[in-house]
């Protein structure tokens, strides 16, 4: 018998297909960000690399350092028929160029009376375990799910990457993504998505059936609850878990339809826990299934505090599958 | 400082008058809706600032697009911006050109050009950027005009956008109308350095300080920035020297400004001077002018007639255009 | 019988005394912000009217338009031992500094280990009601709740708006102020607070008491819920009206007393209702308590859209006393 | 370049050795640790560039302020930044000057004027003009200090900030490193306008570049600066032109940086440069320079000891230092 073959494909090397793809079908596709192209390196973590090179230093451009200038020429081109997908290295950059998303990107439809409207993608990364400290790691996608007018979107495995990415880029309106640091690099598939792949924007994953409890998630978290899930199950405990995949609007139905079956409920995630979005799903979940729970809907996130820089701390910061696992036990004893 | 390829003709000028008294009108019965009571709405006057986009959309085509501010009606009529529209969306009613969604501060109609109007100081050039870069795309040579106030050029926006549009070689146009003041505050005392102008040559862009208030003068510079911008050769700054005979917005007394600043200046309001011009040079006659002022009056009495007698909207339409697809409830 | 006199004190009045009662008792408090001092007007409405005229014009200046340098200014003045209150005049133009707020503000003491700490006031307004539209009213501070290192208030009363004004002056830590511009200009009071009045942070107010159903709010909407809760009671309905006044960090034992006595719980704020501070607080009681509620926690908040400007449309995007009547005569039905 | 004024005596020049000699042996040390696995972290060597902050520290006092960035350890070092508490940083235990909370980039040491050291590219200007600031209302001379790099001069806040310091007459010297690339992107590509320090004169503030690796050229211009600042003359903005000699950060190969370019410039290393001049010039010996090398080595070699035998933090100290009060579990 033979060992199955290891996996090869990373979140990495699905991000740059779909890209790279999106390019080539559609030329309204347009990229732009610091560093992105390949005379300078095709992007710090690599996303991007080869792109410049295949379709032109006009369609796929590096920028200065400039994030208000970034995606005000994001705005700018997709009024004008373009599809751009903009990257902001790391999501704590996002602070200098919130007027441009919040006030103009995801307002200019709605303010215009639907003359308008910004088909445009926000790439942006964070994610801890690097000792970057607190100024590179933040998690703010609850930001941007309060306001109106932007979808939010993070992937779990390379397939939903691509998939969240090619669907991100032919939606109307303006998509964030954020991508995990430290999720880039594991190889997790066997084959790179088909050009013809996408994921629905506003439907979640269930990514593991189960009876006990649901766990909803995101991003790198759903890695580790995914790990928490196999352990408990171990242990005979048979844990539903269930990946967002779309932030922003979140998948109602299937976390309703989930928890009124299981009777429990953790979300999980690292941002900090104190009005991150879990508050968000445990309100409204606690409000449509009233009665119907066993326990209350509990929520892991992040400590309230800024990421720490010491390796100890920065470990105590968020969620992790060991921590998962224990509070699972906790919520089904 | 005109040079001669680019001095306005007879026709061009009556052209620039036209749009100024269009906006001289337009401002005047704006006010006096308001007082009136007939419409309530945030108002920020340009009176005495008319010629600026007069003579700048006098170089303009449909297709060049514009992203302006707050006090950016002058810049719109003068790029074409329909009234009977116009007026609908400030009296809020469905039939104005964002549905009443956006209002006096947020006015978009694409069919001329007319792009964004944002009320964020500095966020105008930004996404001219882009527009710019749309049109290198497109290998069109079209422009892009980006507008904003003396107080705006301090901002961040502005810098990161000069500085992209001059690697870039954008095709935009950075107007910035010097009115001297930025709400209450007097341009001398929050500006370092003497002019805005100057400001480009750290940009290694063409940036050039002319009286806007003079129609040659503005056409001139106006007419040189947008064919170096159709021929590839980037962006360029114009700072229009002007004033507001208002305060910042309708209600404020404007007492921050001395009187005697504020006398001189309403005694070279540029709208009759150009008219006088005209007359003097011989490009019109009195009657012409009063007949097109006349006929001004009549489209503006439509339009807000159109605009008070239209639908309002309903809370329902909340629901809509905040995404393609409907909110739901 | 005379007729009782009518109040005359408005909140503007009573937060021009805190800051000039502040800066008259430590030399250290300065103030910065656009069109803050005297020959700028004192203010755009004149919150700061006066005190350059009496403090000079060194410890109370007008700045040009660029947030994130009047930000900056006051961060570094604050590592100096000042205790700076900088404007940001409306709270959508946070949008270009949130580098400098949530970046730096929030997380200095915490990256330099309590070395250095950043006692800065952040006073911005915003509110609907004048027809501004989609970039001149937003309700941000859920945003600000989800960042560890800054504390937000608002308030609701001039005695309040004082109070809270002076202790965040003399916290150690980064405070932002939201003050409602259609609030400003009621008369409430009669007296102006003296001098040593302080309001705490942390500390919610019962604004009045009652049995049947708890509301928590905050800002305006306090206002507009005391109304309600006066008509409620006219039908018979006794609510409770918790105005939060610190909505980060939220008084949880006060609510969770109060909750745990009348069994309801109605959340009323201005923000968008999905991932506003409601979302938290939701969460958390249903945690505390349950199983001890008689409903589901209601939450009424804005629209899922941006502020939009036409009056019909303006007035159905925010709650308001008569629709929070209707909703609390729903929750006790 | 220099004026007579200001040029730095022997003393002074074995001063700047002397700090140029510790952040070279400093910065080997860091990336020799990192490669042998003893510290991990992320790092952003300055090695080309130590002239630039030791000359300019050469003029500064204890209690004038910095503000860097995260390629900012020359700078604190020259500063006087202490050995055990940057390396206990370093490595992230309580015994760092920031507990471990900050790390590599967030470094703080007040009683050297250390205030702020941030990641966030453009933002160690806004703060300082708020050091600058405090100053001014103390009626202190001390000064403030920000620097940055030549990408951060696209970026909004150094804009804001420069035109601030200008119209506030602050205290404040810009110290933007040139060392002509930003991340992996070269400085000509992205900037317009042929210098940085041309910008200044858009703010009416004086602007000049420098060699910054010649020690006396880059002393000259930070004892005009700090001298025009503490006169109560207002900002400087000085571009100290340099070279890194590594990637961006520890692990960046630095493809994109042409060989040419890379050998040329580590030709002129700055510091053996500045030691041959010591001797040619009889300032100081061979044995004088050794003996304070091998003294900054055995100096490094007890902090970094003390950094790692020092304890490293816990769970719980994550409620501590958020706010001044303790959050509660
Ligand atoms: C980022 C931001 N800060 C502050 C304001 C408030 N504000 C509106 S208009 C204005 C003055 C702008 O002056 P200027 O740029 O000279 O334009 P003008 O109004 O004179 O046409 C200010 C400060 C704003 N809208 N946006
Ligand atoms: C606002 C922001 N955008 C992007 C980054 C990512 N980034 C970190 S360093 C850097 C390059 C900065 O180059 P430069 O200013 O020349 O300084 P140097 O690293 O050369 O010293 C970039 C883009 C950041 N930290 N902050
Ligand atoms: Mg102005
Ligand atoms: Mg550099």
């Amino acid at each position: 018998m033979n060992a199955p073959a290891k996996p090869t494909v990373t979140i990495l090397a699905a991000l740059n297909k779909a890209l790279s793809d999106a390019c080539s079908e559609d030329e309204k596709v347009i990229l732009l960000g610091e560093d992105l192209a390949d005379p300078e390196g095709g992007g710090i973590v690599g996303v991007t690399r080869g792109l410049s090179s295949k379709f032109g230093d006009d369609r796929v451009r590096s920028t200065p350092i400039a994030e208000q200038a970034i995606m005000g020429a994001a705005i700018g081109a997709s009024l004008a028929g373009y599809k751009p997908v903009a990257e902001i290295m790391l999501m704590n950059f996002t602070t200098v160029a919130m007027d441009m998303i919040v006030n103009h990107a995801a307002k200019l439809r709605f303010m215009s009376g639907g003359q308008t409207h910004v088909p445009i993608v926000i790439r942006t990364m964070t994610g801890l375990g690097y000792g970057s400290g607190g100024q590179h790691c933040d998690y703010l996608e609850a930001w941007f799910a309060h306001v109106a007018g932007i979808k939010v979107v993070a992937a779990s495995t390379p397939e939903d990457a691509y998939g969240l990415l090619r669907s991100a880029i032919e939606d109307p309106d303006p998509v964030l993504i954020i991508e995990n640091l430290p999720t880039y690099y594991t190889p997790m598939s066997h084959e790179l998505p088909d050009s013809s792949h996408r994921v629905p924007l506003g439907k979640a994953a269930i990514q593991r059936e189960g009876s006990d409890i649901t766990v909803v998630t995101y991003a790198r978290m759903a890695n580790e609850t995914r790990n928490a899930a196999a352990k408990a199950a171990e242990a005979g405990v048979s844990v539903e878990v269930i990946d967002l995949r779309t932030i922003a609007p979140w998948d109602r139905e299937t976390v309703l339809a989930s928890v009124r079956k299981t009777g429990r409920l953790l979300i999980v995630h690292e941002a900090v826990r104190e009005h991150g979005v879990g508050a968000e799903i445990a309100a409204v979940v606690n409000e449509e299934l009233f009665g119907e729970l066993k326990m209350p809907v509990r929520r892991l996130g992040g400590a309230f505090a800024p990421v720490p820089y010491s390796k100890p701390l920065e470990d105590a910061f968020a969620p992790n599958a060991a921590r998962i696992l224990e509070c699972i036990t906790q919520c089904v004893n | 400082m005109a040079t001669n390829a680019y001095v306005p003709g007879a026709e061009t000028l009556l052209d620039i008058y036209r749009r100024t008294a269009l906006l001289k009108a337009n401002d005047e019965r704006i006010r006096k809706v308001i007082t009136s009571g007939k419409i309530a709405m945030v108002y920020y006057s340009y009176r005495g600032q008319e010629v600026v986009p007069s003579a700048l959309s006098a170089c303009l085509r449909d297709d060049d697009q514009l992203c302006t501010i707050y006090r950016g009606i002058h810049d719109m009529l003068a790029k074409g911006f329909p009234l009977k529209e116009l007026w609908a969306e400030l009296a809020g009613r469905t039939t104005g050109s964002c549905k009443g969604k956006g209002g006096p501060m947020h006015l978009t109609f694409p069919p001329k050009g007319i792009m964004v109007t944002t009320g964020i100081v500095g966020s105008s050039a930004p996404i001219a950027n882009g527009l710019g870069w749309a049109a290198q795309l497109d290998k069109s040579d079209r422009v892009a005009v980006a507008t904003f106030g003396d107080g705006a050029s301090n901002i961040g926006a502005i810098h990161e956008s000069m500085n992209l549009a001059a690697v870039w070689k954008l095709p935009v146009i950075f107007v910035c109308q010097n009115n001297l003041y930025a709400e209450h505050t007097a341009y001398k005392k929050m500006t370092g350095g003497e002019t805005i102008a100057a400001r480009a040559a750290g940009y290694g862009m063409p940036g050039i300080r002319v009286n806007g208030n003079d129609a040659v003068e503005m056409y001139a510079a106006a007419a040189e920035a947008v064919a170096r911008a159709r021929a590839g050769e980037g962006p360029t700054l114009i700072e229009a020297m002007t004033f507001r005979f208002h305060g910042h917005n309708f209600g404020d007394p404007g007492e921050y400004i001395p009187k005697e600043e504020m006398a001189a200046a309403i005694a070279n309001d540029p709208v009759p001077a150009l008219r006088a011009k005209l007359i003097a040079d011989g490009i019109a006659t009195e009657i012409q002018l009063a007949s097109i002022e006349a006929a001004i009056e009549a489209e503006i009495d439509e339009a807000v007639e159109f605009a008070v007698s239209s639908p309002w909207p309903v809370a329902d339409d909340l629901r809509f255009d905040v995404f393609a697809e409907e909110i739901a409830r």
